[in-house]
Order: structure tokens, then sequence, then C-alpha cells
């Protein structure tokens, strides 16, 4: 008996053994190969939902680029607006009427027919939506929408209540897709995890909140824009993207091979970068378009940097170079706009952001701030220190801005926050330094941060400028916003942020440039105008 | 060789800390078979480290630094633990001293009683079950069937004593080593047992070898004693002739101080005629009320008076409620039923604060000294804390009153500065008989005074006290389960049993002539009456 | 003859007694424990540290919070003993400096515990009763609230930095000590020295100060070294999860969770703090277990 | 016997009760207005609404009841079996917690049943060798192991035996393997409670006459800690078991985020942060409640173990 059972195992090892080489190669290597694996930091645990309507996340923007659809796309080189699920357009000379002329080969994965009627749906639903919860983010790009008109079944006409020159720019974007009518029968809490049916080359197989989704390949795709080199279906067939807040665990999996693609919401410190290229990593990288990382002053309320030469002496005492060098590493490049470079419109402030201690002192000397015994400045009894707002956990950057300010007598003290408390404190004014970004590849994004009448908090928007400053600066959005030609976009943006580096009323501390590390494996990973990727594109090598 | 144990010049000492305590030192005796040996001592003699060296369970901080210690031909002296084991259960088995604390509380008697059997018939015993009841049976349990089902806890001291016994038989031994085996019972208790382990061990003739402090134990049970004292043997002999005419001084000075040989002490007789009572009972009765509505008589209808200067003793077994009443008259525990009074003032109903002033005249010495006295309070503190409490002295007139109470309990005033752990057991019992008499009281209640200590230093202690009451003429009130005791020192006597009173007068009348059964019982069971009958 | 005339003669009775003195009397106790060679180098590590939270600048000349971006994340060497971190900065002095925050940090921690905990227990124990009871169950409710969870939501409550995470660590081990102590003091209730010290017309309040209290104590002072090691965890802990004291000041727990992300480029940054921040830790544990010990 | 379960449970309710009231007292006293927290979460700040859209967004999140209205109704549906809906995850609480539940129990159950293996058998053997070097070396591990902070363990075991010897998966909530890291880290610091309370259990327990009376019947030093020693030893340690599973939860918070496994642990963290007030009810009324059964539990089987205990009043 016992023989017996022996004998029979033994076989069955010996089975195991020769099957195993035989099957291996093939069959496995075949599933990976058209596999891929992403890993983030961690998911967006304040706002859980991948509605792109709703959603400002880039991670999940990355992922809904290749899912959803709009009308439009945007050239990652020129920023020019060119045909997607439209194929061409007219804007009538007020830029208040877009007619779209759509593609008529385009169906949703779950069989709808993209025609006007979608687009309307998408549109109004979106409207509709905003209207009951005016906070969310997609209401920026829809902003001045007022109806749309079905002229046929494959063209519509998107009518403006009043001028958005970034309109356009929003049709190409994520947050305007349109997803299928099946989508806006479901509630805004049901897109939000996952059920969001859109035209793309992959669909949402699944979607677990802070641990990680699914997207598999759609067949029968057809209809990419003329960004993506692949006009067929994706090569790959399954994505994975999990969230692994741990950084070292992350670089961890990379290393080990069991992720293709690392992709952290921060640059890669120099360390880690040597370590990612000595392992055959390809770093990609791409600065994100909207606002470059500023901080933005408190310039009320009698506080220290209602003194625009306070301003302009931290402006002076920040050194940019040593902290892109630091904090990243060496080839990363340094900040030079109020903007990123990749955004529409960018200008250069050139020497205006150049370190200048000698500079800085003098300001602050002139201003009747002198150094005291403790190597801190002072004026009139009072040291001169600045409350700096954080909404989480202190970065190494932040600490090295603390320290090149201290060189020069002026305390940063760091508040860290929950992101709550943050945000009370931005909408109270309590505090001399804060930060916010957005991401989005048209000059107008700046206006949900330093407009006050459009922006998330306008006692932020405020703040920023002095009160005689506060007019010139909308009048600039204004123009900006009703240009209708190139030239005029420029010329308002251009002053807008020439104004804002004068004044002292944006601070620049670096580019925000977003870093991915490719393993070996991954072939034609590219990058679209708004810092996202076309995963249909992306091979995978064996 | 016919010697069942041959002991040469063994030396034990004690290692630890850096600190090397010479235990045993150079002690000889042998044991032929069925032969009763009794070694004698105090603490710290070194009777428990032979006994310990004879089973081969020696502490590891314990070293045996030369000698010969043969067991059944074998020399373990050196023996590696395998060995020793083989040895242990089979040849030499050990009845332990406190029953209470030597069965392991988790396992079922039966089971400790069959692992014995199957170590000494092996794992597949057939005839376990059967063994474990008529063992049972044998050591004088009832009801074996029942018994061997129930745990430690579930058993009285005296039979858990006797499953102890039915252990050490179990593994049929040649010698088994009774290790002070009744000294935490009651005495009737005590005497049964004993009996009853004489018995047995006769009948399979096999050697014992009894631990004990109690020369009275001792001179019942042994053929032959070894006298011990600092880790040396002092005398040893056949029983008889060592306690009828001792050749050492040790063992004069023991045999003096037992109460059970001869020329016990007697209190001073008192006059009380025409005094007033100092405390009175009056039909005392104590009933403690258990959960579901059901109660327990500890004690009940119990008279007594106390006069000035006098001794009254109180004695019973566990459970007599000696202690209930001592509790009652001391204000701790308010009588059920009847009056207590205190110099003539009703104390029966008083709470605390009204009783207060009352115990500048009633003071109570502790049973234990080990744990009457604060760890953290020098002698000092300890003494003159009463005084302290009352706020009656301060300054340099309490120091004095400290050094005239240690003159008093006869201790030097450089005591004042020990603490507690710094003191021996007698001492302690001084330093706690002289804070009781801080607040010079009228009378003392004295729970079993000297029950914790050793002969000798019972009878000084004892000496002590007779003295203090014929000096200050402070009366007492004497608990105790130890007739000796009772004798060296009552005027009155009050026996209890299960709360009620068994026999009540002078004492000279009630111990000489009981006229109780029970009370001939507890006098019977009192160790060395068979020697000194005899 | 007379008691007093029965006099034991003893010699040195004719020199004046003397109180021995209360640090006489430590030292002598003391005297074995510095004969134990692990709890000797236990001691000095607790002392180094404690002098260091007090006096860092005693052990190191360096600035803890200036950067020097040119010897950013360098391997121990003669110089920085403990190597610098991702901005230059010399990471031995920032232990060093550190050591202040987090000794502050779990002293106020388990001396908040210790106060609360040491009333409820006496009150629980010494009363008894209802009282005893109520205390109990709100007792039970802290122990059946996850500490961390419990800090979490404290340190969220009123702030972050070095004196909320205190409290909110404090509140959390306040049972431990409760229980110890109401435990000690039901224990020592029924001694008969303190039966004796009311019988000898000792108030509630004197035998409770006099007699309770510093019988109590020992455990109570054992589980004391014992949750300063535990309280300097939690606190690491709740660095870690990102409730630190505000930078650039840093204490131990958030030098390793900063150090974390360079565990494979230049894994001094958090092995050497941590490791400095386990041998503390074990040497308290070490230096309670060796009381415990003595108190058996 | 049901007298005394009765009284128990009631007792347990209690407790359990005053640990959801305490939890919502604290979180209620969070600083800053949930709604604003909501709002800039979807990247709005609540000064850019006016009242009247400030009204609807309160509404629209059922923030518009006052403190004891909030909590009346939240208690309310708990003994209904409803604990509430999500503020921020749009979604019903136990819908959440049925989905990340098993994950932390898988975890935590693992982690129990391994530190009672290390912690027993490390205190067994520390009990049983006799040698000096070793047995003072294994009496002082448990010292050791919780002195070192959990999180910095779980990564120095990941970089280990996920990255270095790569016998683990680092992180992942899938398959046994990946739950084995954790479990290890979590274990560790009560495994090391156990095994020091064990030790010192065992110290006590070998100096109790009846090891005496045990060794005199001739058992070897095997025999008598197997049958005397360990069951007496570990009496002290049922208790210890009920009172770690708090500790367990904390542990789970850490170890969850450093392994990015989606557990409650982890949820709760972010739950505080984003003063989701249903969610931290839930979870700490969860853990609360485990807390409290498994000390229930304990009370029960303590008879078992220790026969001297009953709760049954005695028949004689």
């Amino acid at each position: 008996m016992r023989l017996q059972r022996t004998l029979a195992s033994a076989a069955i090892l010996l089975a195991l053994g020769l099957t195993l080489p035989g099957c291996s190669p093939s069959q496995p290597d075949a599933q990976a190969a058209s596999t891929l694996k992403i890993a983030f930091f961690s998911d967006n645990t304040q706002l859980v939902s991948i509605d792109p309507f709703q959603v400002y996340w880039i991670e999940h923007r990355v992922v809904l680029r290749n899912v959803v659809e709009a009308l439009t796309d945007q050239d990652p080189q020129t920023g020019q607006i060119i045909p997607w699920l439209a194929e061409r357009w007219e804007i009538s000379p007020d830029a208040r009427e877009y007619t779209f002329h759509l593609r008529k080969d385009v169906t949703f994965s779950n069989g709808e027919a993209f025609d006007a009627q979608a687009v309307k749906t998408a549109f109004d639903s979106n409207k509709a939506f905003a209207a009951e919860l005016p906070s969310t983010f997609g209401a920026t790009y829809l902003a001045g929408y007022d109806h749309a008109e079905i002229l046929d079944p494959h063209t519509i006409k998107l009518v403006l209540s009043k001028p958005n020159a970034g309109f356009l720019q929003a049709t190409s974007t994520t947050n305007l897709s349109i997803l299928a009518p099946e989508s806006y029968r479901k509630s805004a809490k049901e897109r939000s995890l996952g059920a969001v049916i859109g035209s793309g080359p992959f669909k949402i197989e699944h979607y677990t909140p802070e641990s990680g989704l699914k997207l598999v390949r759609r067949e029968g795709y057809r209809w990419a824009s003329a960004n993506v080199q692949n006009k067929g279906d994706a090569h790959l067939s399954t994505i994975e993207v999990s969230y692994v807040p741990e950084e070292s665990v992350r670089n961890g999996l990379f290393l080990q091979g069991k992720v293709d693609i690392l992709w952290p919401r921060v640059p890669f410190s120099e360390v880690d970068l040597q370590l990612l290229q000595r392992n055959d990593a390809t770093i990609q990288s791409r600065s994100l378009p909207g606002p470059a990382w500023n901080l933005y002053p408190n310039t009320r309320n009698e506080r220290i940097l209602a003194d625009q030469q306070v301003r302009l002496a931290v402006q002076k005492a920040i050194d940019r170079k040593s902290y892109a060098s630091t904090v990243y590493n060496e080839a990363f490049p340094v900040v030079d706009g109020v903007y990123d470079v990749t955004t529409p419109y960018f200008r250069s402030q050139g020497t205006k952001l150049a370190y200048d201690p000698q500079g800085a002192a003098k300001l602050l000397d002139d201003a009747g701030w002198t150094l005291g015994a403790d190597n801190y400045r002072y004026k009139d009894g009072k040291r001169l220190s600045l409350v700096y707002n954080l909404a989480g956990k202190e970065t190494p950057g932040d600490v090295l801005i603390q320290d090149q300010l201290r060189k020069l007598g002026i305390e940063l003290k760091l508040k860290v926050q929950t992101t709550a408390e943050w945000a009370a404190a931005n909408a109270a004014g309590n505090y001399d330094l804060t930060f916010t970004y957005m991401t989005r590849a048209d000059p107008i994004i700046l206006q949900t941060v330093l407009d006050p009448r459009s922006a998330n908090s306008s006692t932020l928007a405020t703040n920023t400028y002095a009160p005689a400053v506060l007019p010139l600066a909308q009048n600039l959005f204004d123009a900006g916003l009703t240009a209708t030609t190139p030239e005029q976009r420029a010329q308002a943006y251009g002053q807008l942020q020439d104004l804002l580096i004068d004044q002292g009323s944006a601070i620049p501390v670096y580019e925000r440039v977003w870093q991915a590390a490719t393993s070996k494996r991954v072939q034609n990973f590219r990058w679209s105008a708004e810092g996202f990727a076309f995963l249909n594109d992306i091979e995978v090598k064996p | 060789m016919s010697h069942l144990i041959d002991v040469q010049d063994l030396r034990v000492s004690y290692h630890s800390g850096g600190r090397v305590t010479e235990a045993v030192r150079g002690v000889s005796f042998h044991l032929q078979p069925g032969e009763t040996l009794a070694i004698v001592g105090e603490s710290g003699s070194g009777k428990t480290t032979v006994a310990s060296a004879l089973l081969g369970l020696l502490p590891t901080t314990a070293r045996i630094d030369g000698g010969r210690l043969a067991v059944a031909g074998q020399d373990i002296s050196h023996a590696s633990e395998r060995s020793k084991q083989r040895l242990r259960g089979r040849v030499v088995g050990l009845v332990p001293q406190d029953p209470m604390v030597s069965l392991n509380p988790t396992l079922s008697i039966g089971k400790q009683i069959g692992e014995s059997l199957l170590l000494r018939h092996g794992k597949r015993y057939p005839g376990l079950d059967a063994d474990v009841l008529e063992l049972l049976e044998q050591v004088g349990i009832d009801n074996p069937a029942l018994r061997a089902g129930q745990y430690p806890h579930e058993l009285s001291g005296g039979m858990r004593q006797r499953v102890l016994i039915a252990i050490a038989l179990a593994g049929e031994p040649q010698l088994i080593i009774a290790d002070e085996p009744t000294s935490a019972l009651d005495v009737t208790v005590q005497k049964r047992i004993l009996d009853h382990l004489e018995q047995l061990v006769r009948a399979r003739g096999i050697a014992l070898v009894i631990i004990t402090h109690d020369l009275g134990v001792a001179a019942d049970r042994a053929d032959r004693v070894l006298v011990m004292r600092q880790g040396e043997v002092v005398e040893s002999g056949i029983a008889r002739e060592v306690f009828s005419a001792p050749s050492h001084a040790y063992t004069r000075d023991l045999l003096a101080a037992a109460p059970a040989f001869g020329a016990t002490p007697k209190p001073v007789p008192v006059e009380t005629r025409g005094a007033a009572p100092l405390l009175e009972f009056d039909a005392v009765g104590k009933r403690f009320a258990l959960p579901r509505g059901q109660h327990f008589q500890a004690l009940q209808d119990l008279s007594l008076a106390v006069y000035p200067g006098q001794t009254l003793a109180i004695v019973g077994e566990s459970g007599s409620g000696k202690s209930t009443s001592l509790r009652i008259a001391l204000g701790l525990e308010q009588p059920s039923s009847g009056r207590v009074r205190f110099a003539g003032q009703e104390i029966g109903g008083l709470g605390w604060k009204q009783f207060r002033p009352l115990r500048q005249r009633m003071q109570l010495v502790q049973q234990n000294p080990f744990a009457a006295l604060d760890p953290r309070f020098s002698v000092y503190q300890s003494v003159v804390e009463p005084l302290v409490s009352f706020g009656l002295l301060k300054g340099r007139e309490l120091e004095q009153a400290a050094r005239q109470l240690m003159e008093q309990v006869q201790l030097p005033a450089s005591y004042l500065d020990r603490l507690p752990r710094e003191l021996s057991g007698g001492q302690r019992q001084r330093v706690a008989i002289a804070r009781a008499l801080a607040l010079k009281p009228d009378l003392l209640l004295l729970d079993e005074p000297v029950s914790a200590l050793d002969v000798s230093v019972q009878a000084q202690i004892l000496d002590l006290l007779r003295e203090l009451q014929a000096e200050l003429g402070v009366a007492y009130v004497l608990v105790s389960h130890d007739l000796a005791v009772v004798a060296s020192l009552a005027h009155q006597v009050v026996v209890l049993k299960q709360g009620q009173v068994v026999e009540q007068g002078e004492a000279r009348q009630v111990l000489e002539q009981p006229r109780e059964r029970y009370t001939r019982e507890l006098l019977e069971a009192v160790p060395g009456r068979r020697l000194a009958v005899a | 003859m007379t008691v007093l005339q029965r006099l034991i003669p003893v010699a040195g009775d004719a020199a004046p007694w003397r109180p021995r003195r209360r640090l006489q009397r430590l030292f002598d106790q003391a005297g074995p424990l510095l004969r134990r060679p692990g709890f000797v180098v236990a001691l000095i590590l607790v002392l180094f540290t404690l002098v260091a939270a007090l006096a860092p600048w005693l052990f190191t000349q360096v600035d803890p919070y200036a950067t020097q971006p040119s010897a950013k994340l360098l391997p121990p060497s003669a110089l920085h003993w403990f190597g610098t971190d991702e901005l230059g900065r010399d990471l031995y002095t920032r232990v060093l400096y550190g050591a202040r925050l987090s000794v502050e940090a779990a002293l106020l921690a388990v001396g908040l515990a210790l106060l609360s905990g040491l009333g409820l227990g006496i009150v629980s124990g010494f009363i008894g009763g209802r009282v005893d009871a109520v205390i109990m169950r709100i007792v039970d409710v802290l122990l059946a609230l996850p500490g961390l969870l419990l800090a979490l939501a404290i340190v969220t409550a009123i702030g972050f930095g070095t004196i909320p995470v205190a409290i909110a660590v404090g509140v959390g081990i306040i049972p431990g000590f409760a229980r110890t102590t109401r435990a000690e003091v039901l224990r020592i209730k029924t001694l008969p020295y303190v039966e004796a010290a009311r019988l000898g017309g000792a108030s509630w309040t004197s035998t409770l100060l006099r007699h309770v209290l510093p019988n109590a104590w020992g455990p109570v002072a054992v589980l004391a070294t014992l949750d300063i090691g535990a309280a300097i965890l939690a606190t690491a802990g709740l660095s870690f999860l990102g409730f630190g004291a505000e930078p650039p000041a840093a204490e131990w727990g958030t030098l390793i969770a900063n150090g974390r992300h360079f565990l494979i480029t230049a894994p001094w940054v958090s092995l050497l703090p941590g490791l400095f921040l386990v041998l503390v830790v074990f040497s308290l544990n070490h230096i309670a277990r060796t009381f415990e010990e003595i108190q058996r | 016997m049901s007298r005394y379960l009765l009284g128990r449970i009631a007792q347990a309710a209690l407790v359990l009760w005053g640990a959801y009231s305490i939890t919502y007292l604290i979180l209620y006293l969070l600083p800053g207005d949930p709604l604003s927290i909501m709002l800039s979460a979807s990247g709005m700040e609540i000064d850019a609404l006016s009242p009247e859209q400030l009204a609807k967004a309160r509404a629209f999140y059922g923030l518009d009841q006052g403190l004891l209205e909030r909590y009346v109704n939240l208690l309310l549906g708990v003994l209904q079996g409803d604990l509430g809906q999500s503020l921020t995850l749009n979604r019903p609480v136990t819908e959440i917690l049925a989905e990340r539940l098993p994950q932390t129990l898988a975890l935590a159950g693992l982690a129990i049943v391994l530190s009672l293996i290390g912690g027993v058998g490390l205190a067994y053997l520390a009990a049983y060798v006799r040698w000096q070097p070793l047995k003072v070396f294994l009496a002082r591990l448990p010292a050791l192991g919780f002195s070192v902070p959990v999180f910095w363990m779980g990564l120095l075991l990941i970089q280990v035996f996920a990255f270095g010897l790569g016998w683990f998966p680092a992180t992942g909530s899938v398959g046994f393997e990946s739950l084995v890291l954790p479990a290890v880290t979590l274990a560790i610091p009560s495994a090391a409670v156990y095994a020091q309370v064990l030790q010192r259990g065992f110290i006590d327990v070998w100096r109790e006459p009846y090891i005496t009376t045990a060794f005199a019947k001739g058992l070897s030093r095997a025999q008598v800690q197997a049958r005397h020693g360990l069951r007496n030893a570990a009496l002290p340690l049922l208790t210890l078991i009920g009172l770690q599973v708090g500790n367990t939860v904390s542990g789970a918070v850490l170890v969850e985020t450093i392994f990015a496994r989606n557990g409650v642990g982890r949820l709760v963290q972010e739950a505080v942060l984003r003063q989701d007030i249903p969610l931290v009810l839930a979870v700490v009324t969860v853990s609360a409640a485990a807390f409290v059964l498994v000390n229930l539990l304990v009370d029960l089987l303590y008879p078992i173990l220790d026969p001297r205990i009953t709760h049954a009043p005695k028949v004689t």
C-alpha cells in the first residue's frame, strides 16, 4: 500500500518534470508578452472615482486616455488641436459656436454607435452633473457650454453662452471624452467605480480602488488619431495597473521584473535614476503642461509678503538649479517660468528666476529687515517668519527651500496638515505661502488656480495679488479667454506670465516633470500632449 | 553493600551572584532498607539540601563539593541526569512539604498518579485505572472513582497530601523521603496522615527519611535521628536514646525549647476576682452571606471574658472560627448576633472613626512576621508608626520611645536602622510586638504569634510575651492551633470547632483534664506525645 | 528580673544610633546591579541618549539642519559617522538632535499615561465597588480601541507635532497602567502590614501614601520603563504615517521613515537611525527586566 | 453558567457602545468641515461656492444634520446592521467592509497563528535549553523582537526575502504566498510578547513545588516541561492573546501600507484623514467587536484550560 503511494507520487513528479519544460516556452510567454504591468504610486484616496468628467488624478487620466475618446486630440509637439472622433470642425467668428463633423465608423465597446446624439448626451449629462456638483473638476472644461444642436446624425453644434478660448482644447481632453450613452444612464457613483464605457482601444475590466485596475484590448479598433502610430488593434492584450504607495517596494518590484513600467508621481531621485539605468531601464520624461510647481504668496492682511520687495527677495533666494540637481538629478530641467515648458504660450522668464542671494539680501535690507543675532532677519522686533502650508508629509525639496531661505535670514515654517486642514487654511487665508497645481495642456488652466472668479480657492487666488494688481491680472485672464486668434492669446498669456513673476505673485520652484521607467521589454512608449501615454502603441518583447 | 543510602562526608554549596554559601558541610550517615530516619533541624540547617541531594534534585546553583552520596549502591554525587532520573520514583520517592502547591493544578489527580504508574510499568500498562483506584483507596481517600477525576483544588489539604503519598507509592520505591510532610496541615489531620504513612511504609518494607523541624514528629516516628545545625550533623543515633539522653548541647537546647517535652514554663497566675473584664463577648455569632442566598455560619454563640493582665487562648483548627472572633474583637468584622464590649463599652456597631480611640488600647500581633512589616520601612519607622498616626509624640521623644520599645522587646537600638529583610523571623516578630506595644495598649491580640518560627525561636518569643505580661500587666487574647503554645501562655482556654465552642474554662483544667473527646484528640495529636508518654 | 535589666549587651549599642541616608540605601541596592555588564552597557546607552536629548551639542558640532547638496547620501565615514542624508545633512547629528524630540515625546506620553493610569488604578483599586466597575469598563473601552487608530484620530483632531503625538500615544497606554496599578493596590491592600497600619490608627489616605503606593510602585515603574520604549516605537509608527515633528526637526521615526526610500541605494540612511532606536528600546527593555528580576 | 454568559455579553455590548461613542466624539472634534474636504477632494474649495451651492452640496453629502442627530441616526443604523454610507467612497460601508475585511482577517489570522507558534516555540526552547549563553540569548531575543519598529521590519523583510532571495512576493493580495511576509511582519511583535510572558511563566512554574513532585516521579526534563510546565506557564498567555487583538489591528495599518495590501487597516487610516466618519466608526466598531468577541471567547475558554476557574457556582 505504502509502496504504491510512493510510486504514484514519483510518477506524478516525473510527469510534471517532463511536461513543464515542454509547455513553458510557448504558452505562458505568449500570454506574458502581450500583458503590460504598470505600477503607479497610491490611488486617489480623497476622491475615489474614475469617471472621466470628475477625474483630475493624472494616473487615472493616463488610463482613461486609452479607454475613452474625445472629439479632438492635441499634438504633443506643437500643441495643435487635431481631429479624432470629429473629422473636422468650424468655429464661429465670435467663438461661441463649434460645429463638429463626426466620424461615422466609430462604435462604443458595448456596441452602441457613436453619433451626434451620443455627443449631445455626453455634454448634457456633464452639464447636468456640473450643475449638481459645481465643484467637480470637469466643470472648468465645460465652462460656458450652453446647449448642443444636432445638425444631422453625424454633425453637431455645441453652443457656448460666453466665450471660452480653451473650449476647443477642452474637447481634446479625457475630461470631455464621449462615453457610451449606457454609461450616462448609470449613476455617477457607478461610473466612478468603473462603469465607464468608451470607444477606445481598451476596455476597463475591473477597478478596485487603492489596489489596481485591469484593461483588456478591444477588438476591431480602427479610429486612432494621428498621434498614434498603430492604427489598428492594440498590441497589448491586457494591461494591469497596480497602486503601490511604498517607494522602495515599488522600485523593488520593477527591478525584479515584476512590473514593466514604474511610474511614480514624483520624479526619480539621482540614486534611483542611476540604479534604474544600471538595470537597463529607459527613463521616459515629459514636463506636465499647466503651471509649474509654484509657491503662491498671501499678500493680504498686512502679512509679511504684502511687501513686494520681500516677495521678490524670496524669488531670488531660491536656488532652482541646486533644487533640481539635489532633489532630482543633474539632468533635471531647471524651472524657467510660471508654466511648464510643454504648456502652449509658455514664456521663459530668463534671468528673473536666477539665484541671487546678494540681490535678495539687498532687497531685504532695503525693506528694513535686518539680520539679528540668531541669523534671522527682524523688523520692528518681528522675525521674518513665513508659514508654508503643506498637505501631507514634507518632501526633501520643501526642507531644502527652508534651508535656502534660512541662509538669507528668512524663517520658513513648514506646517504639515491633512488635506482638509490645508484646504481650510487656504480658504481662510491662514498662510504666507501655499502651493497648488493642475495639469492641462492649455494656459487657461491657470484660471482654476489664480483667477478669483473661477479658481478652486478664490481666497488663494485673491491673496496672490497685491490689491492694485488684481484687476490687471483679471483683464489679462479675460483677454486670454475671449481671444479669437493665437496671437491674441500669446500676447495676453505672455503678459500675464511676466506680471506674475515681476510681482512675485508666483514663485516657481521646479518644473513638474513626469518620469516613468520602462523596462527593456517595453517598446514605443510615447507621451500625449497632456503627459499621458498612448498605450495602444506600446509593444512588449518577450 | 547492604546500605540503601550511604552518605560519606557530603559537602554542598550554593553559588549565586558571586557568593558562595556552604549549606552542607561534611555530613555522613547511612540507612538500611525498611528503616525510618528523621533528619531534624531548624531553618538553615541544611536538612532540605540533603533531601534534595538524595533525590538528585539539587537546584542549578548548588554544587556538590565533595563526599560520596550512594543510593542503592550507586554514587549519584556526580552521576548523569539520566541515571539520577532512573533512580527517582522507582528507588527514591518523595512526599513533598506543602500539599497545597505540590500537585499540578491543571491535571486530574488520577492522571497524576497514573503518570507514576506508567513510568514504573511502561506505556501500555493495562492495570492503570484499577491501580489508581487501589492506590487512592490505600492512602485512605473515600470514593476513589469520583476523586480520580477531580482536580487538586477540589480536595482538602489532607486529601492532597494523601494523593502525594499515593504518587510516591505508585513508583514502588525502596525509600520515601518525606520533606516536612505535614507541617502545613492541622494537627489532627497531621497525626492521621503520619500514622497512615507509617503504616503503609512498614507494610511494604519501604525505608523512610523524614525531614522535619519538629522534634515531636521525629521522636514519634523515627528509628534513628540525625540532628543537623548549620550544615553539620551535631548528633545522631537511635531516636529514643537521643531524646532521653542528648549528648550535644544544641539537642538539649532544642528539647528544652520544644513545648511538648517536659518542662514547659507555665503562665504566672493572675488574680482576676473583682476586676471588670476588659473584653467581653456575649453570645457572639457571625454569618457570611454566600451567593444564591446561602449562608455560612462562621461563628456561633461565643461568650468569653478577658481580664486585665490575663491571657485567654482561642484554640482550634482551620475553619474553626478563631480568626473570625479575633477580627470581630478588632472591629474588622461586625458580629451578626450577640454583643461585644471593650472596657464596658459596646463596640459591636461602631464605625471606623468611633472605634479609632479604642485602638490605642487594643493592638494586634499578626501571624506572619514576614508580611507584617512594610518591606520599605525601617524598623524605626515601623515601630513608631502608631505613635505618628495618633500624633502622640514628635522628634526626640519619638526616638526615645522607639529606643524604649526596642529595649522592651530585647533588640539593640542599632536595629532601628535596619530593613525587615535584614532581620530574622524572630527579630521581625519582636519588631511587630514592639509596634503593637507602642501605644501602651491594655490588650494585645496575638494571632498565631509563633507558628511561622523555628522551635527555639518560638520559645524565646513566648518567654518574651510572658515577661511583658508580667512587666506591663497587658492582657492577651491568643489565637493558636498549637496546644503546647497555648499551655505555656494561657490562663483561660476556649476550644472551637467549626464555629462552635467545644470546651471552655481554666487552662489547667481544659488541657489536663479535657472533658470533650475533640479536645482530647487535639491533645493526642501533638507530636512528641508518644515519647513523652512512654 | 525586669525586662529592662535583661537587655542584651550588643557591641556598638553605646554609639548613638543615626539613621542611614536614603542615598546610602540606594547605593547598597545599586551595587549588585552595577556588577552586571549587560545592565551597565544598557544604562550607559540610555544615559547617553538622555544627555544627548538635553544637550545634543555636547556630542556634535555640526548644524543638524544645514543642507549641503554636494555631500548628499555619503556612506558612513570618519567625518560622518552615520553618513549623510539626501540633502547632505549629517545623520549622526540628526539622530542626536532627534533624541530630544523622541525622548521628550516618549517621556510625555508615559508621564501622561502614568499619571492618569495611576490615578484611575488607585481610585479603582482603593475605592472598589461601583466606582471600580465603572472605571474598569472605561479602561476596557480604551483597550478595545486599537491604539494606532485612536492615536490617528486624536492626532488629526488636535493637530500634528510632537506634543499631540505624545498625548495620542499616552492615551493608548493608559489602560496598562490603570490595570497594573489596580492589581497592585488590590494585592497590597490586603497585606498584613497595611492592616497593621490601619489598626495602628492610620487613616486610609496616609496608608495609601505611606504603604500602598510605595510598594505598588515597583511593577508600575517597570511597566513605565517598558512603555518608554513602546512609546518611542509608537511615535515612530505615527511619523512613518506622516504625523511627525515639524520639519526640519526630525525625531527618530521620521529619520527612519524618510530614509526608507533609499533602502536599496543608500541603506545606512534608514538602517543606522533604526539601529540606534532599536538599541535604545532594547536597552530600556533590558533595564526594565533587570529591575523586575530584582524585585522577585 | 447562562447567567454568567448573559452578564458577560451585556458587559461586552457596553464596552462596544463605549468604543463607538468615544470614536464618534473624537471624530466629530476633528478640525475642518467634512464638506470642505470632500469639495477639495474634487478639486474645488469651499470659498468658491455660493451659499446656495454650499447648502446643496451639504445636502448631497448628508451633512446637514446636527451632532446628536447624526449620532443617533448612525447608532440606530448600526443596530439594524446598516453601517451607513461612506462619505468619500460613494458606497455603503458594509459593502466596502465585506470587500476589505477578508484580506485583513486572513492577514491577522495567519499572523496570530504564526505569533503563537513563534512565541511559544521560542519560550519553550529557552526554557528547555540549559547551556547558559544560548539560554540568555534566547531569553533576550523577544526584547529585540518588540524593539524593532513594525514598518522598518517589514521593509527589511521585503528587501531580504522578496528582493534579495526572491522567496516571496513583496506586494499583492493574491494567493497564500503574498500573505507570508506581511503576516510574519505583523506576527513578530506579538510573538515577542508571547515569548516573553511565556518565559516568565516558565520561570515561575519551574519554581513551583509540583514541578519537584513531577521530577521526583522520575520524569525526564522534557516530559516535565511538556506535561506539567507548558500548560501552567501558558495560562497567562490566554488573556494576552485577547489583548493583542488591538495591537494586531494597529500593526495591520502599517503592514498593509507597506505591503500595498487592500485591507481594513489602510482603509481606516485614509478614512481618518478624509474624516469619513461613518467608515472610521464602522472599522473601529468592527475591530472593537473583534476585541470584545475574542476576549469573551478567552473568558469562556479559561475554565477548560484551568480547572480552578469556574463560572458556575460550585455544587457541593
